[in-house]
């Protein structure tokens, strides 16, 4: 481990709990690269997370989401609240690498201390949120962030699991988007507690927001129905002249009263579970597989496995339900 | 034998040659058959290439529409290309002395550049300004550097090229206007240009200084001042050249440039003027690569393509209107600092074909460009190397000399049909105008800029002493390096805090009021202007006061409010 | 360390503007297999290395154009020492005089590039040396 | 800055004189304003000028020029000792050279041995190689492949007895002389126009360039016996249609001569090669190449009834001007050497030497040997030059001058024919005094400021920049002195005066001299004594002075 922290995980946790960005960063470096340090770490951050309000902000590439979190920000900061950002951008299919330009939208809070923003790639994990992200919010909650924000590219359906960690989905779309917004109206629109209609100066605009409104009720009807996302907000978050901004106000005013009903309607309580409940089989699904093949590995079977369903002679099914039984001897 | 051994001795090992491998270079040949840009050339180019092509119309004497071999009939031999180079360094003092100096010499044509912050329209005071103030050029906050800048100098007697291309080429306008009102010339006679070109300014790291519409606003209201009361001035340099920079190819920098010339065209005409009153003392700014005949065809190209443009598109009755008048500057982006000298080559021919193709007012990359500001020695060999041309080669003999060679008119030809491929995807995305506000035209820039880095890294692109014959590396430029010292500029920068302390704040108000109601109301603010500087108003208030009317920041860089508020 | 770990900040200092290198750089990079923090233009020295911080980035990178680099160079490093990054690579690129490569390795610079350089070498050197995060 | 700077960057240094040339090119043509498809009404592109790789090949000799191959990038400069030059050589060819290319000292192309008392100071002078025996040549050639590598020799008066030693170690290493690729300059013609080193009358002299010929035509077919120099007559001040008219003159001339000594013209004419040189004057060098591909070509199948196509192809190997360049604000000659170069590129030569900007006053440099080998280099393979062939075909100008370069090349041959042929035109005078003139006249013109050289007469310096010498070294001559007393103390004397005698004898025959050489050089005879044995039969020769 490099000078650049303290080695031990307790000295880390404690530096992260006092805020410190360093270990924030450093921490959440651990965890998306998966180090083996990632479990006693997080048994560590676990018990400080979970008090902060989560917001995500989903939408296709060009929807102008970064400009819009950075206004949010602004507000939030205006009341005196620290902000953590976390921008979640696709890696390159081919080269693994990828551009995480979010950053030169958020320029205006370059040097303000009380905004923690990370870049993150989604190496190649599909949903939009890259595999660790959930981690990596509780991360910022227990660095002590009042308000996390999640910004994650909306591709589609495969969208969904953004709502197993945030508390607040904001899903924005823009006008012109052709066959775009029928993909919206299927998948994620049914996960949205706010809607947004981002650009709305663009020719077109208002043909697209009653179209959206027209949808809505169907897809609310998917919805806990408690919330009702009663209009779509017509938004201008990036213009060059201040005056040009439209509908960040509402979109704030939105967002309380969202978290209003989720705290008074407890089901704020649902959606914690819910979020743990996909944290565990998460957590589940890599230790199991990591158990299992650790098992296996020296004994040579995998291979066998492996061989024998290229022949043929048996299948994954089978054979999962052999090792499952010979190792948790269900 | 006993000399044939001790030169065994000597020759094994020192310089080992491969036999077989210089057979291999022996028998080289190009690897690729494409130009720069990218266009596959045939083998031969013959008759049959130009066989349906009528002389009279699609190329034309020199002198004569489409003006494809130039737009005067005797070219160089009326007079030379103009040999500009550029000064301006330093303090508005230290500027003035070396333009005082080529006056003296008889100079009649003076360039004087501004730097980032000025081009930036901050004043030199501005916090964002200290480090860099007369880092790459001079800056002009008030009215006093102005004058500094021009001092004794008989503006009436030298033709002064104003290089100031973002927005604050307003400001400029003013500032010298006003300084030359002070000295009671008549400005309608006053000769010289202004480079003005804000809309493509934006690509060259000044977007804050430049948001599209007040580009197109205050480039206009230039425009409109000049052809209305300095009609001997030359309003603008609308600059293909730095487009070029940004990694395109030679058809795209003739249509990207076209195109952003017809935003201020079009502005013009609204404003109702005609398109004869003004598109004759419109020029261009061209680059020149290191593909020699592509170059050369891109220019043969660019004159024809204006010519159609404004005759067919504007309705221009004045053949002046249709002459596509330009200055070349030589690719900065093809030089690289290894081997450094090797630049003097590739600057030398690139001249050559801006000679060839019939340029009016040439400028030479200094060999040194690529590390570091011109110095003396570079400037000066770059000029030599004009002079070579001008006197030794016999290339000015006669106008467009290349003219009617298969192979030229061909590519000619190419180059125009690929230019008007682009202004139709322009068209196609709405117009220039929009491909801006759309960002299309950053993206088209990026993907191209990364398409080069990537034709040089994968050899496609050979450029000596990079991708081939790169095997050493200098540690010292071989005439030593240009450093600006920093003390002129503090000494500026404190004179302005001085300024803005003394002047009289109650006159400077009423004037500032002014520029802001006739922005306000969409008149040209340039009077206003003038009249703001002699009221001790500087370039950041002139600027920020119209870009408050328009609704932006007063403050490019968001950190000073107005004073005026 | 995988390539994909190594996370890049690719940034512009000061008022110059060229932003066409950094931005060419950023592409190739990330095309390299890294993870690249883009920045832009007009950055502070302070924010360009809190943004480091952040991002617990690998590789701090700038380019220059206008001979602005012996005026920010200094201030860069300063940052980055105040702050205790000093296992950060830091590299620059641009156009300058090779005599001023031994002055801003002087500075602190752990490798400057030319105009000119090959998109390989670049990545190269970071893969050499850029310093694991265990 | 400084004042001087200030004066020197100042736009305003524009010259006194309104056009730098008064609208006439080099030659003296009068050049009109512009040239339209009028100017070219009478020109029929199968008759004039066909496709490249097509009679009358005006457009060039191959058709696909530069696509097939590019020119030969072959940089001259040897040193002193045959050690160094072999040193040389190969560092030449790690920069990319890809020809080689091997020039004398005075001595050596005077005739005569480092320890002549005439030649004192002079050994290995002139970036050229001191040979005087064929240990020179062995040393010289050490290590490089014969089989494969062709060599080319700036051997004039010399270079029977230099072909001599090339085949006698190559018989030495056991190679065929079928085989031996490669060219001696060997023009002896245009040393009495022009370069003025000659030993012998006119005709003995060419009696010996025959007797390479033809000796060359039946034992080394792959060899190029004559490079017919215009280089040389341009640099004694012929304008560029003299240089054309008189290269071409003189290369009828050998043709002439061939037959006379019963070889048939596809025998030889075949390896006829040319040398031309550029000057500045970018159009009409490249309308110089051009007329001379249509001339040669026409000559050849029209009055010599060549059958092979390959006689009527104008082979040509180019040098930039040397005399271009100015020992003043010496990085401008790179300027004037690139564009040279291109012009070379675009009127299609076969192979290029291009000069090192400090040639002007001293012997290259590396660096500066380096960056001329990078012009070459940076138009090969960034400019484009080499994308199509003749890319300045069909242009109205180019066209217009080529065909005024021919019909003046035209007029010359009449006055020569009138003469009563080239030797006699020399016996009279002829070339000499038309070169003097005009020599006289551009030296004349730079004087009057007609014509401006920057630097030199117009846009004048002070202030230099410091340069870097090759100093060459002081012990070099008595070295060699010393190691050529060795070799001859080393011989068997009697063998090699026998020799020597031998030599003499076939001078006053009819035989070939050739075969004798050979053994001559062999025996250990010096380059001195062959050519001294020759001397004493031929006698010597001076012209009358022109004035």
């Amino acid at each position: 481990m490099t000078g650049k922290l303290p080695g031990n995980h307790e000295t880390l946790v404690q530096s992260l709990l006092s805020g410190s960005r360093r270990a924030a960063a450093r921490m959440i470096t651990l965890v998306e690269n998966q180090s083996t340090y990632t479990n006693e770490l997080m048994k560590l951050v676990y018990p400080h997370t979970g008090k902060s309000m989560v917001v995500g902000v989903t939408g296709a590439a060009g929807s102008g989401k970064s400009s819009l979190i950075t206004h949010l920000i602004r507000k939030f900061r205006e009341k005196g609240k620290r902000v953590g950002v976390v921008a979640v951008d696709p890696s390159s299919p081919f080269s693994g690498g990828a551009f995480l330009g979010d950053r030169i939208r958020f320029q205006a809070h370059a040097l303000d201390e009380g905004v923690y923003i990370r870049s993150m790639s989604s190496r190649g994990y599909l949903g939009g949120l890259a595999r660790s992200t959930s981690d990596v919010v509780r991360i910022m909650e227990a660095m002590g962030n009042d308000v996390v924000i999640v910004e994650t590219l909306g591709a589609g359906q495969d969208e969904v699991d953004i709502i197993h960690v945030v508390q607040t989905c904001i899903l924005v779309l823009t006008p012109n988007m052709g066959d775009d917004i029928q993909a919206m109206k299927a998948g994620i629109m049914e996960i949205a507690d706010i809607v947004v209609l981002n650009k709305a100066d663009l020719d077109g605009a208002v043909n697209c927001l009653r179209n959206l409104e027209a949808t809505m009720h169907m897809a609310m009807t998917h919805k806990d129905c408690g919330w009702a996302v009663a209009r779509v907000i017509p938004t201008v978050a990036s213009a060059p002249k201040t005056e040009d901004l439209q509908g960040i106000d509402e979109l704030i005013e939105a967002i309380r009263a969202h978290q209003t009903y989720l705290h008074e309607s407890l089901v704020i309580d649902r959606i914690q579970a819910k979020r743990i409940e996909q944290e565990l089989s998460l957590v589940f699904r890599d230790e199991v597989e990591k158990f299992i093949f650790k098992g296996l590995s020296g004994t040579g079977k995998k291979r066998q496995y492996i061989k024998g369903i290229l022949e043929g002679r048996t299948d994954p099914y089978s054979v999962v339900e052999e090792v499952l039984s010979t190792f948790l001897r269900v | 034998m006993s000399q044939g051994q001790s030169l065994k001795k000597d020759i094994d090992g020192t310089c080992d040659v491969n036999w077989d491998d210089y057979l291999k270079s022996y028998y080289e040949k190009p690897e690729s058959a494409k130009t720069w840009s990218g266009h596959e050339m045939k083998e031969l180019y013959t008759p049959d290439d130009l066989a349906n092509k009528d002389y009279k119309t699609e190329i034309g004497d020199a002198g004569d529409f489409p003006f494809t071999r130039g737009i005067h009939r005797n070219m160089f031999r009326g007079r030379y290309w103009t040999r500009r180079e550029v000064v301006g360094i330093g303090s508005p003092a230290d500027t003035h002395e070396r333009a005082a100096f080529c006056f003296e010499q008889g100079g009649t044509g003076l360039n004087t550049i501004a730097d980032v912050t000025y081009e930036m329209g901050l004043d030199a005071d501005h916090p964002w300004a200290q480090s860099e103030v007369g880092l790459t050029g001079v800056n002009v906050t008030s009215i006093k550097d102005m004058e500094t800048l021009v001092g004794d100098i008989p503006l009436d007697k030298v033709s002064w090229s104003l290089i100031t291309a973002s927005t604050a080429a307003a400001a400029t306008m003013a500032q010298y206007v006003a300084v030359a009102q002070q000295k009671n010339y008549d400005i309608s006679c006053l000769r010289g240009s202004i480079q003005n070109d804000p809309v493509h300014f934006r690509y060259c790291g000044f977007r804050p200084a430049c948001p599209l519409d007040l580009s197109i606003k205050l480039g206009a209201d230039v425009m409109e001042y000049c052809t209305r009361s300095m009609p001997k001035f030359y309003y603008t340099t609308l600059n293909m050249y730095d487009l070029r920079e940004q990694g395109i190819t030679a058809h795209q920098e003739v249509a990207y440039g076209l195109g952003i010339a017809m935003c201020y065209i079009e502005e013009l005409l609204r404003r109702g003027l005609h398109i004869d009153d003004f598109a004759p003392r419109f020029t261009f700014y061209v680059s020149c690569h290191v593909d020699f005949f592509e170059e050369i065809a891109k220019i043969r190209a660019a004159r024809r393509m204006w010519a159609k443009l404004l005759k067919e598109k504007y309705g221009a009755k004045n053949p002046r209107s249709m002459q596509f008048r330009f200055a070349v500057h030589t690719a900065g982006c093809s030089l690289v600092p290894q081997q450094p000298l090797n630049n003097i080559v590739r600057i030398a021919y690139e001249a050559l074909a801006a000679v060839l193709g019939g340029v009016q007012s040439l400028h030479c990359c200094s060999y040194d460009e690529p590390m570091c500001l011109p110095t003396e020695k570079g400037h000066l060999q770059a000029l030599r190397t004009q002079q070579i041309l001008a006197y030794e080669t016999g290339v000015t003999n006669v106008a467009d000399p290349l003219g009617g060679s298969y192979f030229v008119e061909s590519l000619t030809d190419k180059i125009e049909e690929e230019a008007l491929k682009c202004m139709k995807e322009v068209e196609e995305v709405g117009g220039m105008a929009e491909a801006i506000r759309t960002e299309w035209l950053d993206r088209k820039f990026e993907s191209e800029a990364v398409l080069r880095q990537k034709e040089v890294d994968a050899g496609d692109k050979l450029i000596v002493g990079v991708n081939i014959f790169n095997s050493d590396a200098e540690t010292k430029t071989p005439l030593g390096v240009q450093r600006i010292s920093e003390q002129s500029a503090l000494k500026q920068i404190s004179d302005v805090q001085e300024l803005k302390r003394t002047r009289n704040v109650a006159k400077l108000r009423e004037t500032i009021e002014r520029l802001r109601e006739d922005a306000a109301c969409g008149r040209n603010s340039i009077p206003a202007m003038i009249e703001a500087t002699k009221a001790m108003a500087t370039t950041a208030e002139l600027l920020g006061t119209v870009r408050q009317v328009m609704g932006y920041s007063y403050d490019p860089m968001e950190i000073i409010e107005s004073p005026f508020n | 360390m995988n390539t994909e770990e190594i996370k890049v900040i690719i940034s512009k200092v000061g008022l110059d503007g060229h932003d066409r290198g950094a931005k060419v750089v950023a592409t190739l990079l990330k095309e390299a297999g890294m993870e690249v923090v883009y920045l832009g233009m007009y950055q502070t020295p302070e924010g360009i290395v809190k943004a480091a911080i952040d991002e617990d980035a690998d590789v701090i990178g700038l380019s220059y154009l206008s001979g602005e680099h012996l005026v920010y160079t200094p201030k860069v490093v300063n940052e980055i020492r105040k702050n205790g990054l000093d296992d950060v690579l830091f590299v620059v690129g641009g156009s300058f005089p090779p005599e001023d490569v031994p002055v801003m390795k002087e500075m602190g610079v752990h490798e400057v590039f030319r105009g000119g350089s090959l998109t390989e070498s670049i990545v190269d050197f970071i893969k050499k040396n850029v310093r694991g995060k265990g | 800055m400084s004042k001087e700077g200030l004066k020197q960057n100042s736009i305003s240094t524009v010259p006194k004189t309104t056009g730098s040339v008064p609208f006439q090119n080099l030659s003296g043509f009068d050049i009109k304003t512009s040239y339209g498809p009028e100017d070219i009404s009478q020109l029929s592109y199968e008759r004039d000028l066909g496709d490249p790789g097509q009679y009358p090949y005006v457009r060039g000799i191959h058709p696909d020029m530069y696509r097939g191959r590019l020119w030969t990038i072959r940089q001259l400069g040897s040193l002193g000792s045959p050690i160094q030059a072999n040193e040389r050589i190969r560092q030449l060819i790690q920069m990319g050279a890809t020809g080689i290319s091997i020039c004398f000292d005075m001595p050596t192309i005077m005739g005569r041995d480092s320890d002549d008392p005439l030649c004192r100071g002079e050994v290995g002078s002139c970036c050229g190689v001191a040979i005087d025996t064929i240990q020179d040549m062995r040393d010289l050639l050490y290590g490089i492949p014969l089989e494969t590598i062709s060599v080319n020799f700036v051997s004039n008066s010399q270079s029977s007895v230099i072909l001599g030693m090339f085949c006698a170690v190559a018989e030495e290493r056991g190679i065929p002389l079928e085989i031996l690729t490669g060219t001696m300059q060997n023009d002896v013609l245009k040393e009495y126009q022009a370069q003025k080193s000659y030993y012998f009358p006119p005709r003995p002299s060419l009696r010996l360039t025959m007797d390479t010929v033809t000796f060359c035509a039946t034992r080394l077919p792959k060899f190029n016996p004559i490079s017919i120099s215009g280089y040389h007559i341009a640099s004694a001040g012929a304008n560029p249609v003299q240089e054309l008219a008189f290269t071409l003159a003189n290369g009828l001339t050998y043709v002439e001569e061939g037959i006379k000594a019963g070889l048939s013209v596809d025998e030889f004419a075949p390896r006829l090669s040319f040398f031309f040189k550029t000057h500045n004057d970018l159009f009409e060098n490249v309308a110089k190449y051009r007329a001379a591909r249509r001339i040669w070509a026409r000559k050849m199948k029209e009055q010599f009834g060549a059958k092979n196509p390959r006689s009527c192809l104008f082979r040509v190997h180019t040098q930039t001007s040397g005399s271009a360049l100015t020992a003043q604000q010496v990085l401008n000659n790179i300027v004037r050497t690139t564009l040279q170069a291109l012009a070379a590129v675009l009127a299609g030569t076969q192979s290029l030497h291009t000069n090192s900007y400090d040639e002007a006053f001293s012997v290259p440099t590396p660096r500066s040997e380096k960056i001329a080998l990078r012009t070459q280099q940076i138009i090969a393979f960034e400019s484009g030059a080499t994308l199509t062939a003749d890319p300045l075909g069909g242009s109205y100008y180019i066209e217009a001058l080529t065909d005024q370069m021919e019909s003046e090349c035209y007029r010359y041959f009449k006055m020569i024919e009138d003469l009563g042929g080239t030797v006699a035109a020399i016996e009279k005078g002829f070339f000499q005094r038309e070169i003097s003139d005009a020599a006289f006249k551009y030296q004349r013109s730079i004087e009057t400021r007609e014509r401006i050289i920057v630097g030199l007469s117009e846009f004048v310096e002070d202030e230099e920049t410091e340069i870097e010498l090759r100093v060459n070294d002081p012990e070099f001559e008595s070295q060699k002195i010393a190691a050529l007393r060795e070799f001859k103390n080393n011989r068997d004397q009697q063998r090699t005066d026998g020799q020597l005698e031998e030599i003499r004898r076939v001078c006053a025959s009819q035989e070939n001299i050739m075969p004798t050489i050979i053994e001559a050089v062999k025996s250990g005879a010096t380059l001195g004594e062959c050519i001294g044995a020759m001397r004493k039969e031929f006698g010597t020769y001076s012209e009358q002075v022109i004035f």
